[in-house]
């Protein structure tokens, strides 16, 4: 058996010992499963405000973690977190996730709405939002299903220029008006 | 104020000087209690010198100073300690907390039928042993008590 | 060790002699065991989430969940029950069918009386379970010696409100009781505590109650600890901005003493309090059965346990989450016990299958409302680091003190809860 | 200025059992704001005197570890009903508490 030598010496009881000696470094499960009291088992939320990790694309997750991190992207508590796991961890963490079955939401929506979204996502996002938003391209966010709230809040912070946008996602929103967004986000949050 | 204290506290030669100023107006009373209040006793940083400056570095151990305090304190902000001496003739009582960043806690004399006994609670920045020092009749005697620590954040 | 038979009948409770033996033996077993199995006591934060990740990593492994109520209901958001927030505790309440359900959970309502750990039984008001591993999540019990006067009998007048349900609808009613101009005495022990934060967010609730509709009334706070215990600066300015005429906290005032007629409490036996409501919120220890079983520490209050598998060190194969435990640098808090209870269930099931087990990383999240609209937070990530528990260094913390993000907390705060309490009842 | 002291002083045979509670923040000088990040100027009770009838019994003097609001329990034999108490404590600043009580 392979035996780790940290923390033998400050060590006090034989349990504490025996065990330690013989404990692995933090699994992908071991770091994930912390998240879950707030993103919901497996990263499936149940909370309007939190947005859902299952199924989400490892780069997705991965960048979104780094930059709460860095403090590139704002955050209330997330800097606070990310902080907290190294890069290795943050890799871990975004594979099982990725790994985790999209999280179905029953929210209610708009149904003019979600027909309007439709036809704004087919024209204007879906090079990114790949599969109406069941995927993303390189590290574009699954937004299918995602919770309305969530989005509606995440939309503003871009708005207001709290969270930057990137390029291409500036060039098609800047020409839309508040209800053409509106309607998108019901169409993502309607798709299952 | 008994000579015994003076040693006990001040070390010789600070008492005369001390009521010349209060006697020639030089300082105000309360400037005088600083003056007396033993700084080099109470700012010493370690155990050592803190026993030093109170006169206690040769005192024998005796099992008649009772030091009741918890084991265990989950909370250094305010840990209860009462002491007793059962030694005839104790007219002081010196508290110290050894690893405290000032060890020395509290000295206390007692008169005019006051028991040597006192209770009044520490703050202790870590586990420690607690040491007290008792004087009677000329002489010093000591006992100690590990109190443990634990505190939890949030 | 031998004993005469004299002592061994003693022990066993048997009284004139070895006629009586047959019929005394121990209570019949509830649910015979077959495979591996898990018994889990207590269905709060902490042995919901163990028994649903137990069942998660290995369906093989039996659970069974012994908790005494029918429901639970948490003290997370009681507080905003009791500033009349929440006008009921639905909203906090949940129910263990679809855990049973969807996870194959046993659950047994049923009260756990002893716990033999060398036989590996747990005793209940129904019958007895046996166990291969036993996780002790009990929650908190009060140390009510360390207060005269404060009974059974009192707590009806002055409630502690610090377990979620008819103690927090028993000092909402008497606050909707009071006259305006009354006096509310909010008393907090000496930390360690459940929940640091939750005296002084109760605080807030309280008076943004007594702002809106009794406006004349105020908040004393008799607090045992030299300061505030959490989140310090971020409640300091909340009651400067919000409640200055309202609260009135006192800090390092130990109440030892309660007198439920007079509606008074006595701060170390000398100074006298006197209040139109008092809420006591008592010292604590780790709940009585966690006591009884024999698993607290030299402190004789919270369980010592090791801090990957959180096995007591006390006792082995019995294994103590949440509030009962003493987790390092993790706070007595709901989202600790959730945390702490995926780390034991990780590790009991690798343990039951003779695997490796892994090193713990945990995460505490907390919200405590200011007003209606305002919350802040304190966050942490936690790993072991020679043989502790220690928060992650230069992670964590509380939010900005210049309360930029109070309204959206509480926008988080509300999904908080939501997934928390989705995450045990699902 | 923080209120009196208050003071418990109750007979058990003939000796009086004296408990007092002082309002004082025992400030040790070596604590930071954790706001300002500016350590916190020491302000601590030094002396404490306690007399029975105008005859000094107790005359303790202290250091900043004592804690918040301290609370101080000493014992005077020979001591009847009716006798009166009186606590004096001076701090580091200068600044003066008191409180008396009677034997009962």
């Amino acid at each position: 058996m392979m035996m780790k030598w940290r923390g033998w010496a400050l060590a006090t009881g034989a349990l504490a010992i025996s065990a330690m000696a013989q404990a692995a470094p933090p699994s992908a499960a071991m770091l994930s499963n912390a998240c879950a009291g707030c993103h919901g088992t497996n990263g499936g939320s149940a909370g309007p405000t939190m947005p859902s990790l299952a199924g989400q694309s490892k780069e997705a997750i991965e960048i979104a973690l780094k930059k709460f991190k860095s403090g590139e992207r704002p955050s209330s508590i997330m800097g606070r977190l990310a902080k907290g796991y190294s890069d290795a961890d943050i890799t871990a963490m975004s594979v099982f996730f990725s790994k985790q079955k999209l999280h179905a939401t029953n929210q209610p929506l708009d149904k003019a709405r979600i027909a309007k979204g439709a036809s704004l996502q087919e024209a204007n996002c879906g090079r990114c939002h790949l599969e109406d938003g069941k995927e993303g391209k390189d590290d574009t966010p699954a937004m299918a299903s995602q919770w309305l709230p969530y989005m509606q809040m995440q939309m503003a912070d871009y708005l207001s220029g709290k969270r930057k946008m990137p390029q291409e996602m500036k060039e098609k929103v800047d020409p839309m008006s508040k209800e053409d967004l509106e309607a998108l986000l019901h169409f993502y949050a309607s798709v299952k | 104020m008994n000579p015994l204290r003076r040693t006990f506290l001040n070390g010789f030669g600070a008492a005369g000087a001390l009521s010349i100023s209060i006697t020639t107006g030089l300082l105000k009373p309360w400037e005088a209690l600083a003056a007396e209040w033993n700084k080099s006793a109470f700012e010493a940083l370690t155990m050592t010198d803190a026993l030093k400056s109170v006169g206690g570095a040769g005192a024998t151990e005796s099992k008649d100073i009772q030091i009741k305090a918890p084991d265990h304190a989950e909370n250094g902000a305010a840990v209860q300690l009462e002491v007793t001496s059962k030694i005839a003739g104790t007219t002081s009582l010196a508290i110290f907390v050894e690893k405290n960043p000032r060890p020395l806690i509290a000295d206390c004399e007692f008169s005019n039928g006051a028991e040597p006994y006192i209770f009044f609670r520490t703050k202790m920045g870590e586990s420690s042993r607690i040491r007290v020092l008792a004087r009677a009749g000329g002489k010093t005697y000591f006992a100690t008590k590990e109190v443990s620590v634990t505190s939890s954040g949030c | 060790m031998t004993l005469d038979r004299r002592s061994f009948l003693k022990l066993i409770g048997a009284g004139a002699g070895a006629a009586g033996l047959p019929l005394i033996g121990r209570a019949a077993e509830l649910m015979p065991k077959s495979g591996k199995r898990v018994v889990v006591i207590g269905g709060g934060y902490g042995g919901t989430i163990a028994a649903k990740y137990i069942r998660m990593a290995d369906k093989s492994i039996e659970v069974v969940m012994i908790e005494r109520n029918d429901h639970f209901v948490s003290c997370p958001f009681s507080n905003l029950y009791i500033g009349g927030i929440l006008k009921d505790l639905n909203p906090l309440t949940i129910k263990y069918d679809k855990l049973a359900a969807n996870h194959g959970v046993k659950v047994v309502q049923a009260e756990v009386t002893a716990i033999d750990a060398a036989a590996k039984v747990v005793t209940t008001s129904k019958g007895t379970v046996s166990y291969d591993r036993l996780i002790v999540s009990p929650g908190i019990d009060f140390r009510l010696d360390e207060i005269k006067g404060y009974d059974t009998a009192a707590m009806e007048a002055m409630p502690h409100a610090w377990k979620a349900g008819p103690q927090t609808v028993l000092l909402r009613k008497q606050l909707e009781a009071m006259k305006d101009g009354g006096t509310v005495v909010i008393t907090v022990p000496l930390a360690p505590y459940r929940c640091p934060p939750g005296p002084y967010e109760r605080a807030c609730m309280v008076a943004h109650y007594l702002k809106q509709s009794k406006p004349k009334s105020k908040v004393v706070m008799l607090d045992a600890n030299p300061d505030i215990t959490s989140k310090g600066g971020l409640f300091k300015k909340g009651w400067k901005d919000n409640y200055a005429s309202i609260i009135d906290y006192r800090p390092a005032k130990k109440v030892t003493e309660v007198d439920a007629k007079a509606m008074a409490v006595m701060i170390e036996g000398i100074e006298e309090v006197k209040g139109d409501v008092i809420n006591i919120i008592p010292p604590q220890r780790a709940g009585q059965i966690a006591v009884a079983a024999g698993l607290v520490g030299d402190d004789k209050n919270w369980c010592p346990v090791n801090p990957t598998t959180f096995e007591s060190t006390k006792q082995a194969g019995i294994h103590v989450i949440g509030d009962a435990c003493v987790a390092g640098a993790m706070p007595k808090s709901g989202y600790s016990a959730n945390s702490e209870a995926k780390i034991c269930a990780t590790n009991v099931v690798a343990l039951l299958n003779g695997k490796e087990t892994t090193e713990l990383s945990g995460i505490n999240t907390c919200y405590s409302y200011i007003t209606d609209k305002d919350a802040v937070s304190v966050a942490g990530v936690y790993a072991v680091k020679e043989g502790k528990i220690i928060a992650v260094p230069n992670s964590g913390g509380v939010s900005p003190a210049d309360f930029s993000a109070t309204k959206i907390e509480a926008i988080y705060a509300e999904s908080w809860l939501k997934n928390i309490l989705t995450e045990m009842s699902t | 200025m923080a209120e009196a002291i208050k003071i418990r002083a109750t007979l058990q045979g003939d000796v009086a059992d004296v408990k007092a509670l002082m309002n004082h923040v025992m400030e040790t000088g070596l604590r930071q704001d954790p706001a300002s990040g500016k350590v916190v100027p020491a302000h601590f009770i030094q002396q404490v005197i306690a007399t029975f009838n105008g005859k000094t019994v107790l005359d303790t003097r202290w250091g900043p570890s004592v804690s918040k609001n301290p609370i101080l329990g000493f014992r005077v034999k020979g001591a009847r009903a009716g006798d009166k108490v009186v606590i004096k404590t001076t701090d580091n600043k200068g600044e003066t508490l008191n409180g008396e009580a009677t034997v009962a």
